[in-house]
C-alpha cells in the first residue's frame, strides 16, 4: 500500500486534468515565504502539514496566512510539529478559494461485487464515515466499459449539481476514473470537492497505490508506507513483517496461521510483538535472515510454528539453526519450534541435532512460549 | 465435488518449467492427478517430469484434451497466463501465483465469469478432491479421503486444519484454498452451493479470516440456502486494527470485516463456531457422530 | 413468441422527447403496447403523450416496472443509453438508432450478453408480436394476428413482405427486424431457436439481404436444427459487385455473401426461395394450406 | 467509408509506434527531385502512385529511382497516369529497403462472431485473397481485455518470427491493435510487413475508417471516398444515392426494398441506372432535393417505390410534387409511382391532385417503369 501525500496525490490528479488549487510545496519557512512572495501562491493562502494522518484541521496542522510573512510563520510553526506520531517534512501552500459547497467523491474497489465504486456525496469537507449512508450514493464500475455518461448523470445527481459545475463534474470523474485504472489505485478520493464559481477545485488529494502494481510504476518506488525501520528492511527483503507491543516474537508462515498463532498465544496470557510472516520460500538464507530480523526486535521468546508446504519444514530448520549461530549470546532468546507439514521427518531432525526439540500440539507448544516469555521477563 | 474435479480431470500446468510449477506438478501427480501438459512459452516440445511442454494451452488442450489449469507464472504475466486459459476453453482454473494486482484479477475475473472459466485464486492453495485429482500445492500429506469439505481463505492455516481432521482420524471430501486477496475467482458463496449439491460432503468446515466481508456474505447464504452442519474458524480475532497481517485482504476497516462481526454472523447462521484451530476436528468429530446417530 | 413480448412486456422509450420517440410511443400504444415510461436526461419530471418521463432508466424501472427498452437516441449517445438499459436489468432492447459506430455496437453487444440483456438491432425496424405487443417502429397497418413468422435484415421491405402477408389474409405470430448493420445484437440464428421453440409460429419467411454471411449461417442451422417451414427471400441478387447500396453490411466482397450463395445455402438447407418479394405470400399459403391438408 | 491513400495510412501508423520507411509525399515531378536532393527521401528510393486501388506494381504506378533526376522521372511518368480510372495526383517517395521477408498483417471485423479478427500471413507482399486458407491464421481478439501477449505470440509463431523480428512484431501489433481501436477503422492492413534486418517495416498501408463514427473523427472529413459528383451531393444531403450504368431511375426507402426494387426491374428487362435510398425522413424538402438530384442524373424513366413507415406516404407525396414544378420541362421523365404503408390514402390522394397515379402492385408497377423507359428510349 503506497500512500501518497496531499501534493503527490495533487500531482497524480494534475496529469489526469482535475482542477486544482494554484500552490506549492515547502520544505522550509523561507521556502514557503519564498514562494508566496515569487507568485508562486497566490494570497490569502493555507498551509497544510503533508501528513497522511487525518483530522489535520483540528491538530493544528492546517494554517492561514495573508501576507509572505505570515505564510513562513505558519510554517515554521507546522514544520515543528508532530503530527500523529509523524514529523512533518512537508507543507503544501495553496491559494485560499471562495467555495461554495464541498462534496465528496471517490472511488475504491468493492471487493464482494468484484469491481470498483464510484461513491459521492454531497456531504464533503467532513469524515466520511460520519456521513449517514442514506447521504451517500454508491455506483459499481464495470471496468468494461468503463465510467459510462449515465453514471456520471447520476453522480451529479446525487451531489445536486447542474449547470456548470455538473459539467466541470464530468472532466473530474474522467480523470478520476482514469487515474484509479492507470495508476493502479487502491482509493483516489477527493475531500473536498469545491463548488467555486461554475466549476469545481479539489481541495484535497487522497491517492493510494497498490503494491502489486509495483512493478508498472517505478515512479511510486521512493514513496514509503509508514512502517518502523525494521518494517522497511523487512519489506526489502520480502518477509512480512508487523511490530506491535507485546514481548513474544512469531515467527509462522502464512497469514492466516500468523494470525491463528496470535490468537491461541494471547489465548494462554501472551503477548505477541512481533509477527514474521515468511510466506512461502525454499531458500533456507531467506529463513536465517528473516530470523536475524526478529532478533534485532528483540524478543523476550520466540514461538515459531511453520507448517510447510510451499515452505518446507527442512528449508526452515535450517535457515534457522544457521541463524542461532549468528546472534550473539546476549541477544539470544528462548525458542519454542513447532514444524509440520511437508518435510516434517527431515526438519524436525536437523533441529534435533542442534538441540531444539519440535512440538507438534499448537495448543502445547503455544502454552511452552507464553510461559517462556514469562521465564525471561522475570 | 465431481463437478469440479473427477475422473475426467487433465490437468495442464502453465508455468511448469519453473521451480514451483515443476515441484507440484511431481506433486499433483503422486495424488493422483493426471498432470498431462504444461505450458511455457519458448519451452515447447520439451518435457518436465516425464509431462510434455507446449508454446500454447491452446496446443496443449488440443494435444492432450487438458481441462483443468494450474498457473504458477510470475505476477506480472499472470493475467495474460489466465486469459488464455480462458481462450482454450478451459473450464477450471487455480491461479496459485501471490502479488497480481486487483486490477488485473479485476479483468480476469470478469472475463473468466463471461466466458464460462471458474477461477480459484489467486494467491491460493487451490483444490483437491482425496481419490480424484488435486490443482494447486496443498501438502498431499494432509489429506485423508473422506465426508468433511473444507473452504478457506487462508494458506498454510488451511493445511493445518485438514491436517488435524485427518489427525483425529476423519476424512475430506473436497478442500478449497480460496485465497486473501481483494478480488477472488471463487468466494465462500461461490463455493458454498457447490457443497450443497455434492453427495460426498456431509458437513463444512469454513476457515475465515478478519477483513472484508466474505464471512458475513457466507453466513447469510448459510442461513437461507444451506442445510448441512458447518463448523467455522475465523483468524485474527486478537490482530490490531489497521496493522496489515501480510494479506492486502487482512486489513481492518471502518468497523466492517471485524473478528467480531464475523463470529456473530456466523453463529446467527447457525454454525458451530471454533475458538482455535485445535478446536475444530472434535467439533467434526461431535457433529459427524450425531449425524450417525440420527 | 412469449418468451420475448408477452402480456406482461412494459415499454420503457429511450428518447422518447425527440420526434421519433414521440410519434412511435403513440403508435406502439396504438398497437396495444403498455408504453409505461420515457427517458431523457434532464427531462425528468415531464409527460409525453401521457407518459411519464424520467432523468434514468434506473427510475423509469423502479417506478414503472418497464422491462424493454426501445432506444430511439441520437447515434453518438447510443451506446450510452443501451448500457444504461443493461445496468438496470433490462432484458429486451430494441435500438433502432442508425449509424452507431460498429465499435461501439462491439461493447454494447458484449456487455449486453454478459449481462443478459438481448439487444435487437441497432439500425433496425424492432420486434413486434401482434395481439401482444410491439417494441420498434414497423408499420401497425402491416400487421394481422396470425401463424407465420418472420425475420429479416431489411427496414421498409419487411414492411412490404408482412403486409403482403396480411394481404394474402394470413397474419404473423412474431416480425423480427433484425438490422442490416455489420454488428447486430441478434441475428437470424439467434432468432431462428426463438421460433422453433415458439407454439405459435408454423411457418418462417426469412427475408435477407447481400453482403455478410448471416444467411449462409442461418441456413447451417435450418439444415441442423430447425423442424419447421421456411420460406426465404435475399434482396439484392442484381446488386452489382462492390457498389455499396446504403447498409454498411450490403457489400460484395472475396466472392462470399453473394446473392447465389446465400440461395443455394438455403435451398440445400430445405427452404423454399421465392424470387421477388410477391412471391412470398403464394409460397407461404401453399405451404400453410399443404399443413393443413396434413 | 474513409479508404486512406497510403500516405495517409502511414500517417496513422506513425502516430502508433509502427515502423515505417523513411519518406515523403509529392505532388509534382519537381517537388519529388527536390524531396530527394534534400535528404527527405535516401537514395535509392521507391515512387509509388497514391491510389486506392491495388496491382499498382504491375500497372506502371511504382518505379524505382537510384537519383534524383530517375526520382523526378518517375514522378512525372507516375503522376501523368490514369491508374484503373483514378487521376494520380499524389507520389509517395520512400527509401528502398534491403528486406529478407514479405508478410502480412491485417486487423477487420468479423461480423459473424462480432469481434475483431487479427489476420498473419507468412507469405505477405501478394494479395491476401490469392492466398491459401492454410497458409492465413485468424484469431478473433476481444475488445476486453485487448489485444493479449499470447495473441501476439500465436501471431510471432504463425508469421515464424523469433528474435528480434519477434519483439518488433509486437510493438507492431500493439500499435495496429489500437490503431484499429481509436481510429474507429473497419480495416488496418499491412502488406507487406518487411522482414529489415533485426526488425519490421511497414512498406504499405491500408487504413479504411467506418463512416458511422465520423463524429469522432473530424480529421477525416476532407478525404473522400471514389464517388461520382453526384454521389458526393447525395452524400451531403444524407440521402443514399448510387450511380450504374442502366437508364432507369429508382427511389425507394430503405436498403432493401431498394434492392428488392432492382430486383424486380431486371427481371421484366429493366436496366436501373440510378438508386435513391430515402432512407427515413419525414421532411419533404429532402425528398424534393432527393428528385431534383435524380432528375440531374438524366434517367429514361423513374420509379418511385415507397413503402411507408418513418418515411410517411404523404411526405413524399408532398416532396415529390414540390419538385416536379421545379424541372425543367427539358428534363422531364416518365414517373411511375407506388406507395404503401403509414398514411397511404393520403399520399395518393396528394398524387391524385397532380395527375399521378399511384398503382399497388409492384410486379405491375415495376413492368410499367420498364415499359416507360423503353418508350422514351425508342
Amino acid at each position: 500500500m503506497v500512500k501518497l501525500a496531499e501534493w503527490q496525490g495533487k500531482e497524480v490528479f494534475r496529469k489526469y486534468g482535475i482542477p486544482l488549487p494554484r500552490g506549492a510545496v515547502a520544505r522550509s519557512a523561507e521556502e514557503a515565504e519564498a514562494l508566496v512572495r515569487d507568485g508562486a501562491v497566490p494570497l490569502p493562502c493555507v498551509v497544510k502539514a503533508q501528513v497522511l494522518a487525518g483530522g489535520r484541521g483540528k491538530g493544528g496542522a492546517v494554517r492561514f496566512a495573508s501576507t509572505a510573512a505570515e505564510a513562513r510563520d505558519a510554517a515554521a510553526a507546522i514544520l515543528a510539529l508532530e503530527f500523529k506520531g509523524e514529523k512533518v517534512k512537508e507543507v503544501l501552500l495553496e491559494e485560499k478559494l471562495a467555495l461554495a459547497h464541498e462534496l465528496y467523491l471517490a472511488i475504491t474497489l468493492d471487493r464482494s461485487a468484484r469491481l470498483p465504486v464510484l461513491i459521492t456525496s454531497a456531504r464533503g469537507g467532513v469524515e466520511i464515515e460520519s456521513v449517514a449512508d442514506t447521504e451517500i450514493d454508491r455506483q459499481h464500475v464495470d471496468p468494461f466499459p468503463g465510467l459510462t455518461a449515465f453514471e456520471k448523470r447520476r453522480a451529479a445527481r446525487s451531489l445536486g449539481l447542474t449547470g456548470g459545475p455538473a459539467k466541470a463534474l464530468d472532466q473530474v470523474l474522467t480523470g478520476l476514473w482514469r487515474a484509479f485504472m492507470a495508476e493502479d489505485a487502491e482509493l483516489v478520493e477527493i475531500n473536498p470537492l469545491a463548488v467555486v464559481g461554475d466549476g469545481l477545485v479539489a481541495l484535497d488529494a487522497k491517492v493510494i497505490i497498490e503494491d502489486d502494481a509495483a512493478f508498472r510504476h517505478p515512479e511510486y518506488a521512493e514513496i514509503r508506507d509508514d512502517r518502523t525501520p525494521l518494517e522497511e528492511i523487512a519489506r526489502e527483503k520480502e518477509i512480512a513483517f508487523v511490530q506491535l507491543d507485546g514481548n513474544i516474537g512469531v515467527i509462522a508462515n502464512g497469514a492466516g496461521l500468523t494470525m491463528a498463532t496470535l490468537d491461541v498465544l494471547k489465548e494462554f496470557g501472551g503477548d505477541p510483538g512481533v509477527f514474521l510472516d515468511l510466506g512461502g520460500t525454499d531458500d533456507p538464507n531467506k529463513v536465517t535472515e528473516a530470523f536475524l530480523l526478529m532478533a534485532q526486535a528483540k524478543p523476550k521468546a520466540v514461538f515459531l510454528n511453520i507448517f510447510g508446504g510451499v515452505t518446507r519444514c527442512d528449508t526452515v530448520a535450517k535457515g534457522l539453526v544457521a541463524a542461532l549461530t549468528q546472534v550473539p549470546a546476549a541477544e539470544r532468546f528462548p525458542l519454542v519450534a513447532r514444524i509440520r507439514g511437508n518435510n516434517e521427518k527431515e526438519g524436525i531432525e536437523i533441529l534435533r541435532a542442534a538441540g531444539i526439540t519440535s512440538t507438534p500440539n499448537l495448543r502445547e507448544s503455544a502454552q511452552a512460549a507464553v510461559a517462556a516469555a514469562r521465564g525471561a521477563g522475570a | 465435488m465431481t463437478t469440479l474435479l473427477n475422473r475426467e480431470t487433465r490437468v495442464v500446468i502453465q508455468g511448469i518449467t519453473g521451480h514451483q510449477g515443476t515441484v507440484h506438478a511431481r506433486q499433483m501427480r503422486e495424488f493422483g492427478t493426471p498432470v498431462v501438459a504444461g505450458v511455457t512459452p519458448g519451452k515447447g516440445g520439451s518435457t518436465v517430469e516425464g509431462v510434455p511442454v507446449y508454446d500454447a494451452v491452446r496446443d496443449a488442450v488440443q494435444a492432450t484434451g487438458a481441462n483443468a489449469a494450474c498457473i504458477f507464472v510470475p505476477a506480472p504475466f499472470a493475467k495474460d497466463a489466465l486469459l488464455e486459459a480462458v481462450d482454450a476453453g478451459i473450464p477450471l482454473a487455480v491461479v496459485v501465483t501471490e502479488h497480481i494486482p486487483f486490477h488485473d484479477m479485476l479483468v480476469m475475473y470478469h472475463y473468466a465469469r463471461a466466458h464460462g472459466t471458474r477461477i480459484i485464486g489467486p494467491n491460493c492453495p487451490g483444490i483437491a478432491s482425496p481419490g480424484y485429482a488435486k490443482v494447486g500445492i496443498i501438502p498431499n500429506v494432509v489429506f485423508r479421503p473422506g465426508r468433511i469439505g473444507v473452504v478457506s481463505r487462508s494458506g498454510t492455516l488451511t493445511y493445518e486444519i485438514v491436517n488435524g481432521i485427518k489427525e483425529h482420524g476423519l476424512g475430506q471430501s473436497t478442500c478449497f484454498g480460496l485465497g486473501g486477496d481483494p478480488v477472488v475467482g471463487t468466494s465462500f458463496v461461490d463455493a458454498l452451493p457447490l457443497f450443497e449439491a455434492d453427495p460426498d460432503t456431509d458437513l463444512v468446515v469454513l476457515v475465515g479470516e478478519i477483513g472484508g466481508t466474505a464471512e458475513e456474505e457466507a453466513a447469510e447464504y448459510i442461513q437461507h440456502h444451506f442445510t448441512k452442519p458447518v463448523v467455522a474458524y475465523i483468524a485474527g480475532r486478537s490482530a490490531p486494527p489497521g496493522k496489515r497481517m501480510g494479506h492486502a485482504g487482512a486489513i481492518i476497516t471502518r468497523g466492517r470485516g471485524t473478528a467480531e462481526s464475523k463470529l456473530a454472523a456466523l453463529e446467527r447462521a447457525g454454525a458451530r463456531v471454533a475458538r482455535f484451530p485445535y478446536e475444530i476436528p472434535d467439533l467434526v468429530a461431535e457433529i459427524a457422530a450425531r449425524g450417525a446417530r440420527r
